[in-house]
């Protein structure tokens, strides 16, 4: 594809820019947030000595400025800490210690990543899979009553809490008939089969809802489609529903599904914490709570910048993927 | 983002053309679903304005407690079959305060609707003029403000909405700051549609036109394109109000939403989440009420959006092989 | 856009976390409830226990966990001088030793204390624990890096004020000699009757010096106890212990250690983790939470079922929770108002917010309603269940608000905590009835604590609670009225402001005293002098309830920590 | 046996009636033209032989028979058997016509799949095979790329090859070269000519152009309404027609060989451009698509500008209004050099639709000019308008009225009366009559031609069709690419042009009588490539 290094690059200066923006902001926000970092991390009943000790340790006696400066040095080339009896070493990119528990926050990250990755990633393969066949089939079935009770069903799914959908589907698969044990997190790399059937649910209650938004959006694209002249083409040239549905009215259909898809699994990497909490899923969402109850700035930081990067990566893959399935879109 | 991925209906480049309300009002009524949805919405709005009335009927109101009504030694469940539910407290009475459950589902209507209703309006206001900006400025101008969404989309709402709560001081009142808390994180798909429906209209030969006969960009946008833009942009919002129902209960589940006692569905979800087994009702009220908004709103939206879009409104009765089409 | 109720519902579920976690700080079951439970069959030794809790275990490190009574998960790792005694009850309030052969032996009017070591301690490496270790234990829990501690040592110790620990200042403390490898002294800078108590908590664990890994010691501290660290995932996440070999019963009464394994699992909604103990399927059937309590749902479902109800264990811990008047800020300087609203509040109204009858208990004292704490009834300013409005009405009269006045009551936004809205709107609702309007000023969590606990920003009427770090009234009344713990420039928990000399005196006077049961009684008395003033309006005591797996056997909690005991419990 | 019967057919939408009992034969291998204005049913006809109204609430009666099925009868199996199989059709705008997605050369396979067995490589092979036989180069690499990387010609026969793919009996072209430029136009005509001749394959022609009906068929069949008006072979109808209607539609036809009644233009210069240039895109994309245009507006002149699709004749004119700013040389009004738009200079657009905000009343659109000029008192605002409402043929009270109210011809008087308004002395006319049937053109040609010759106006005609342009110019500019290739007196360059594309041009227009056409078709070699 041409000028797609021109295109890779303006994106990763455009994504470059986005992050340090946000990045600034949070500084900014946490810094008017109430809460006493050096009191909470050095706990309720610390004096005023040690929580000026505590405060130092973690240099929150240097301006805003000078702190957000050290944090860009870490990014760039790394820093040394000291754990009291030895200096350690967090290579670049490091995105500094955790206030309350002095570990990387890239370590930490590292650690809730993988959790949710396999959450959000599988739950989408479901949703696309579920999602768009629904609108395919109702764009198929179009007026007819198949239709009216998809469409039916996907409005359901669209107004139902999705905490309310994982709370049943637990209540009632493992509670009730027993079919699966409660979820609880097993790494792929442990036992792949485990860590299927644990991610089944969480996987839909993620997925369910989702999938409903998906039918809608394909079905109605897929309609507009199939309003189009050349659709009319192969209509005269006789060729069947199920091609013309199947292959010309959906390929016309993947543009908006991509890039809804694509804002979903960026945005849900950090904001699927209903189902990690729900399922006792240790993902970034849950870290990322916990940290802004304690005021973790250096985590709160380091979360949102790898949201961040998630949602600005989606949507630059869903760009190259518009632009690989039609020629006539030029990368800019 | 490649300007494909935004695909815009302009009624006013269409064929078709509209003579606005009428027509619209005429589209509208021909489908069955959205009139229902309409008429429960409005069944809806009306309950939200007349809560003080219907609570003074029912003689409750939602703050009151009734220690008596509930079983202490129970955790406080409702003493009674259906939570309670009797003569004087309709719907029974909510777990652990004995408070009217009735009463609290419609002063909730109100937060509900209310704030939807108001986080739609600051999106409408932020995106359109972002977007038309956007498109009418120069490269600099529309890179600069896209970027600026990226920025909005990127960030987590929680942290928004936090940052949000920590610098507005805490007298001002709630369902304001939690309809522009909302508003704040949305108005980038308004933004991106407003965009592109302008650089369409730009392009239409009545805007040249305009220019020649010698009027300022500014009375060309004023006169010439935001009448265009209305159709895209209330399609959209009226697809954003159910969404925006579901934000608000999710940020006074999160405890970032309007403060108690002021009651609110999201905040009486979250309190109630935990009663499932045992006092069902307790959940299933708010359950059911969100579920009905959410739905006819999105119903009617689709309606709206049918009403307003000549292509599926017309296009879609030529040669789709299929009967019945016509009604699409 | 499902995601942002995602996020609403996290943010829920953190903060019904967080009042778990201050729960786990809470009660135990009495003894006919912990025999239901335990079942019949006597324990025996092997087995897998879990633990299923909302919150992680979170900087297992001795020096930085803040225990009462060193700790319930910590307690199988990390042995210390002096520990609690793991029985039902009130008899479990009392300081047994641990690692050392006796609770320490006073001198010089209770300023110093003397500690030997029992014989035979070994680390989990098989080498020997010696005073040394313990020393600097205790050092390191001085440094920055290491924070989160109780405040006594550095309060008690001759010098310690502003010690920075040993990896800043390798002098070391020079309160504490070690003059051989068995023996430990303690110099402090005043009498403290209660100095045993203190050595229960993890500060008091032994470090090899040489092991030390400072801010990475969590990872993999060395154990003491019966169990060893094999792996911590993610700060506590996922925390799995195993026998330790070199632990022998022999030198530890307390720990029963049935299990030859712990599987400590964390980051649970808390109403799933109740629903799986209650369903007790798999290895949930020999599992057991640490920081989950039955919520007032739950319960109304419990109580229906009597097998689950069988598995239901019962605890108390030292807790209070309570109204708080600034008497700086009118009109709650007029003692009037205060006692105003003493009558006024609706006590089963606030209790059925906090869940109801089982899961609190009226409280008219400060100290907790135990007699470790020297509990002594009374209730000065009697409310009834629901409260006295027309005496309330009558004092506001006489102070000067003949047509009611309008106050504003501070709270925390957190739902579930005990200083939670639902509280807050119980007491409004209730305080109407007296002519008493209440405007709510909800804060976001951390807001609220900054506030409250200010000199310069405490509000003049706000929701509060205080748990005892031991079982005795000097914890609990010491830091909340003791003039001389007013802390300006701080974390203050005098939110009174209470500074009278009479006070201050009987405080000291009681610290020296070494007999703790002589010692409680005067405690009782203070309290009731102190409520006299009305600066607090006692609301409730906290009851604890949790489920435990079905297979769980030996269910031993007690008055001191409230939770059942995870030493003792067995799975077969 | 005839290849296609249609007997008493008719054709409801919900009320309105598009054919009204319309009976007509073809022959195998014979050619028909079906002729007639937008809305006449025309277009109707066609798809009703293909039995493509099913399903879409569209009321069908009588009977349609085709290669010997019963359309109004067949079974969806049937229908799908004959169409495409039997009769294909060719449509009118080649791009929408295509899936945007699929190689062309796939679409065309995907087709023939559908009505033999074959397998996918014989299929693709087919499918080079037929773009190679309508004269598309390099047909097995071209048959990869898709229909946005081929030209209007190329598209249009890559539709013509799929419509040839399955060797059917019938070819139904509906308006196959409206789209695209005449050169285009004849060299596509060319092909079915020759496509004809070798497979012998029957032809329905649906068009709006007399002269490509004449270029095409050997039958003729006027229709108006839905209704027949007139039927017979071309040179009959054409040459001698009976009904009034048809003779009528043959006059409005602009005639390229017609010279027009000399004006006499002043000596005074009205508008001038010295070395014009516009670029757009940037960086590698950057292309001129107006280059060094210099010309001159004489009062009370027509200065008509001719060219095909991109020869730049649109930007030209957009950037003597001032609607666009030249990336180089000047456009001088009055003899002052000029930037931004001018109110003495106006335009008349191409899109009668997308000229008027349909969300504002046609009297207030018009009304913008005097507003816009400071006018404020509304009595005197209508007044102007309603007499210019008057001057273009409409009505005062229309003022209110909004512009779907009108039809294609009205709304261009209400552009026409919109450049009034601000008493231009020079009006661009950019396209000012393409998208209007020949009765109408003739009618709005004429009324510019009028407010001309009364308020000595200065016109540029910018246009496509040679003969409408020979029709009102006094002078024409053929613009070929950016530039202009050839200028002067109009009746000069069409009489005798100079330069070789002019030729090429006036050469490709389609002539009225069909011997003149056949000799034209047997001068020009259908070139190998477009």
């Amino acid at each position: 594809m041409t000028g797609f290094t021109g295109f890779a690059l303006r994106r990763a200066v455009g994504a470059i820019v986005t992050l340090l923006a946000i990045s600034v902001i949070v500084y900014v926000v946490f810094y008017a947030t109430p809460g006493d970092v050096a009191q909470i991390t050095c706990g309720p009943r610390c004096s005023p000595a040690q929580v000026h000790q505590v405060a130092q340790q973690l240099k929150l006696d240097d301006p805003l400025y000078v702190r957000y400066w050290h944090f860009l040095q870490g990014v760039v080339a790394g820093q040394d800490y000291s754990t009291g009896t030895s200096v350690e070493r967090c290579s670049a990119p490091c995105l500094g210690l955790s206030y309350r528990s002095d570990r990387q926050v890239m370590q930490i990250i590292l650690g809730k990543l993988p959790v949710s990755l396999s959450l959000v990633l599988g739950a989408m393969v479901l949703w696309l899979l579920l999602g768009v066949g629904t609108g395919v089939l109702s764009a198929w079935r179009r007026g007819r009553l198949t239709e009216r009770a998809l469409t039916g069903v996907t409005l359901a799914g669209v107004a139902t809490p999705s905490f309310v959908i994982g709370l049943v589907l637990m209540i009632v698969v493992c509670g009730q008939l027993e079919l699966l044990p409660f979820p609880e997190y097993v790494p792929l790399s442990a036992d792949p089969e485990q860590w299927m059937w644990n991610l089944l649910l969480p996987w839909l209650t993620l997925a369910l809802g989702e999938a409903a938004y998906f039918a809608r959006l394909t079905r109605a694209s897929m309609l507009e489609t199939l309003a189009e002249d050349h659709i009319r083409t192969f209509r005269a040239y006789g060729v069947g529903e199920r091609s013309i549905v199947g292959r010309h009215a959906l390929r016309g259909a993947l543009a908006p599904i991509i890039a809804l898809n694509a804002n979903d699994v960026g945005a849900m990497v950090g904001g699927a914490v209903l189902t990690e909490t729900l399922f006792g899923l240790p993902g970034i969402g849950q870290e990322l709570v916990h940290a802004v109850n304690v005021v973790d700035l250096p985590v709160v930081v380091g979360m949102v910048l790898v949201i961040g990067f998630f949602v600005v990566l989606a949507n630059a893959v869903a760009d190259v993927l518009y632009a690989v399935a039609d020629r006539r879109v030029v990368l800019t | 983002m490649s300007e494909a991925l935004v695909a815009v209906e302009v009624p006013g480049a269409s064929a078709s053309g509209t003579s606005g309300a009428r027509q619209f009002r005429r589209r509208l009524r021909a489908q069955r679903a959205a009139l229902v949805a309409a008429a429960v919405v409005a069944l809806l709005a009306l309950i939200a304005v007349a809560a003080p009335l219907l609570t003074a009927i029912e003689g409750q109101d939602p703050t009151t407690y009734h220690p008596s009504l509930v079983d202490s030694a129970r955790g406080g469940v409702p003493i009674g079959s259906f939570g309670g539910a009797s003569a004087e407290h309709w719907l029974g009475v909510e777990p652990q305060t004995g408070r009217d459950l009735f009463a609290r589902l419609v002063y909730g209507a109100r937060v509900s609707l209310g704030v939807a209703l108001g986080a739609t309006a600051v999106q409408i206001l932020l995106g359109v003029v972002v977007g038309i900006t956007a498109a009418l400025g120069n490269r600099w101008v529309d890179q600069l403000l896209s970027r600026i969404s990226d920025i909005i989309v990127a960030m987590p709402l929680m942290i928004m909405a936090l940052a949000l709560l920590a610098v507005v001081p805490g007298s001002f009142p709630r369902p304001v700051l939690v309809a522009l808390i909302i508003g704040f994180v949305a108005w980038g798909t308004i933004a991106k549609i407003t965009r592109a429906a302008t650089l369409t209209l730009k392009q239409l030969d009545y805007v040249a036109a305009a220019r020649l006969s010698g009027w300022s960009t500014l009375r060309i946008a004023r006169r010439e394109l935001l009448p265009g833009l209305a159709a895209p942009v209330i399609t959209y919002a009226a697809l954003m109000v159910p969404v925006n129902i579901g934000i608000e209960a999710s940020l006074s589940f999160l405890g970032v939403g309007v403060k108690p006692p002021t009651p609110s569905w999201g905040q009486m979800l979250s309190s109630a989440d935990v009663w499932y087994q045992a006092a069902p009702q307790y959940l299933l009220l708010p359950a059911g009420a969100l579920f009905v908004t959410v739905l006819a709103l999105t119903v009617l939206g689709d309606g709206v959006r049918t009403a307003l879009d000549p292509r599926t409104a017309s296009r879609l009765r030529v040669g789709t092989g299929h009967k019945g089409e016509a009604k699409a | 856009m499902r995601h942002p109720s995602d996020i609403a519902r996290r943010a829920a579920a953190a903060s019904v976390g967080l009042v778990l976690a201050a729960g786990a700080a809470a009660c135990g079951p009495k003894d006919n409830d912990a025999k239901g439970s335990a079942g019949d069959s006597a324990p025996h030794k092997g087995g897998t226990l879990t633990v299923l809790n909302s919150e992680p275990q979170t900087d297992f490190d001795p020096a930085r966990l803040y225990t009462s009574g060193g700790g319930n998960v910590p307690s199988l790792v990390f042995r210390t001088l002096t520990t609690r005694n793991r029985e039902n009850g009130a008899a479990g309030a009392k300081v047994v030793p641990d690692l050392a052969t006796d609770t320490g032996r006073p001198s010089e009017n209770a300023t110093v204390w003397t500690y030997t070591l029992k014989k035979g301690l070994k680390y989990e490496d098989g080498t020997a624990i010696t005073s040394a270790d313990i020393k600097y234990g205790i050092e390191r829990s001085f440094a920055p890096e290491l924070s989160g501690g109780a405040p006594y040592l550095r309060d008690w110790l001759v010098g310690a004020a502003d010690y920075q620990g040993p990896y800043k200042d390798k002098k070391g403390l020079s309160a504490i000699e070690t003059p051989d490898s068995r023996t430990i002294v303690f110099h402090l800078n005043k009498p403290e009757g209660e100095f045993p108590y203190l050595a229960t908590q993890t500060q008091f664990t032994p470090v090899p010096k040489a092991k030390d890994t400072g801010t990475k010691y969590a990872q993999h501290p060395v154990s003491s106890g019966p169990y060893k660290v094999v792996s911590n995932d993610n700060d506590g996440e996922h925390l799995v212990l195993v026998r330790n070999t070199y632990w022998s019963a022999a030198t530890d009464a307390e720990r029963k250690a049935y299990p030859d394994k712990v599987d400590v699992r964390s980051g649970l909604d808390s109403s799933v983790i109740n629903q799986r103990l209650s369903a007790s399927q798999g290895a949930d059937a020999t599992a057991v939470t640490t920081d989950t309590n039955l919520g007032p749902a739950e319960l109304a479902k419990v109580t229906g079922d009597k097998e689950l109800a069988a598995r239901v264990g019962t605890g108390h811990f030292g807790y209070t929770n309570y109204i708080a008047f600034n008497p700086k800020v009118k009109p709650f300087d007029n003692a009037k108002v205060r006692q105003a609203i003493s009558y006024a509040v609706d006590r089963s109204s606030v209790i059925n917010a906090a869940g109801g009858s089982a899961l609190a208990e009226a409280a008219t004292t400060f100290l907790p309603n135990q007699k470790s704490f020297g509990y002594t009834p009374y209730d000065l300013f009697p409310a009834g269940r629901t409260g006295n409005a027309a005496k309330a009405k009558e004092l506001l009269a006489e102070a000067g608000y003949k047509n009611g006045l309008t106050v504003t009551l501070t709270h925390s936004n957190s739902k579930g905590f005990e200083t939670s809205p639902e509280i807050a709107t119980a007491l409004q609702d209730a305080l109407k009835k007296a002519g008493i309007t209440v405007k709510l000023q909800g804060l976001e969590d951390n807001d609220y604590r900054d506030k409250i606990h200010s000199v310069k920003t405490e509000p003049g009427f706000f929701l509060a609670h205080w748990g005892a770090d031991w079982p005795s009234g000097g914890p609990f009344l010491a830091p909340i009225f003791d003039g001389r713990q007013i802390v300006k420039d701080g974390a203050n928990f005098n939110n009174g402001l209470l500074d009278d000399k009479s006070v201050n005196a009987e405080i000291d006077a009681i610290n020296k005293l070494t007999d703790l049961d002589a010692a409680a009684k005067r405690w009782g008395a203070l309290d009731e002098k102190i409520g006299a003033r009305a600066l607090t309006v006692p609301l409730f005591h906290p009851v604890y309830k949790r489920l435990v797996g079905k297979d769980i056997r030996n269910v031993v909690i007690s008055d001191w920590t409230g939770v059942l005991d995870i030493s003792q419990v067995a799975v077969k | 046996m005839s290849l296609v019967r249609v007997t008493d057919l008719t054709v409801e939408f919900g009320g309105l009636t598009a054919v009204d009992g319309l009976s007509f034969e073809l022959a195998p291998g014979a050619a028909l033209a079906l002729v007639g204005e937008s809305g006449s049913g025309k277009s109707t006809v066609a798809s009703a032989l293909l039995g493509l109204h099913r399903g879409t609430g569209a009321r069908v009666g009588g009977s349609v028979e085709v290669a010997g099925t019963d359309v109004q009868r067949a079974s969806e199996d049937e229908l799908r058997r004959l169409r495409g199989g039997k009769a294909a059709m060719v449509f009118q705008d080649p791009l929408s016509s295509l899936d945007p997605y699929y190689a062309v050369g796939d679409q065309i396979a995907e087709v023939y799949r559908v009505h033999t067995r074959a397998s996918r490589r014989a299929a693709r092979a087919r499918a080079v095979e037929v773009l190679d036989r309508v004269g598309i180069p390099d047909a097995p690499r071209r048959a990869r790329s898709r229909p946005h990387e081929f030209s209007g010609g190329m598209r249009q026969r890559a539709l013509i090859a799929m419509a040839l793919a399955c060797e059917p009996d019938l070819l139904i072209a509906d308006e196959p070269t409206t789209a695209l430029d005449v050169t285009v136009q004849a060299q596509i005509l060319d092909l079915l000519h020759t496509l004809r001749a070798e497979t012998g394959m029957g032809l329905l022609l649906v068009t709006h152009d007399v002269g490509v009906a004449a270029e095409s068929v050997g039958e003729v069949l006027v229709m108006r309404h839905g209704r027949v008006v007139e039927h017979g072979p071309v040179g009959a109808v054409l040459g001698s027609p009976t009904q009034a209607y048809t003779r009528e539609l043959l006059d409005a036809v602009p005639r390229v060989d017609a010279p027009r009644a000399p004006s006499q233009p002043s000596e005074e210069i009205v508008l001038e451009a010295t070395g014009l240039r516009r670029e757009f895109g940037r960086g590698k994309r950057a292309f001129a698509a107006v280059d060094d245009v210099s010309l001159r507006v004489h009062r009370g002149e027509t200065l008509g500008i001719v060219g095909e699709s991109g020869s730049g004749k649109t930007t030209l004119g957009r950037m003597l209004v001032g609607l666009l700013e030249p990336t180089a040389g000047q456009v001088r009004y009055d003899g002052h050099a000029r930037v931004g738009v001018n109110r003495a200079v106006q335009m008349v657009f191409q899109d009668p639709v997308s000229s008027l905000n349909p969300r504002r009343s046609v009297g207030e659109s018009i009304a913008d000019p005097l507003r816009a000029r400071g006018e404020r008192d509304e009595q005197r605002i209508r007044g102007r308008v309603t007499e210019l409402l008057e001057r273009v043929g409409l009505e005062g009270a229309h003022y209110d009225r909004y512009p779907h109210e009108f039809s294609g011809g009205q709304r261009q008087r209400v552009g026409i009366a919109r450049a009034l308004a601000a008493d231009p002395r020079v009006i661009v006319c950019d396209e000012p009559v393409s998208a209007l049937d020949v009765t109408t053109q003739a009618q709005v040609v004429a009324l510019l031609a009028e407010l001309q010759r009364e308020l000595g106006l200065a016109l540029v005609f910018v246009a496509h069709d040679l003969a409408v342009v020979r029709r009102v110019s006094d002078r024409v500019a053929v613009m070929r690419q950016g530039r202009i290739v050839e200028s002067g007196p109009a009746d000069e360059v069409y009489d005798n042009p100079q330069a070789l594309y002019t030729k090429q041009l006036l050469a490709a227009v389609p002539a009225l009588d069909p011997e003149v056409a056949a000799r034209r078709r047997t001068a020009r070699r259908e070139p190998a490539a477009l």
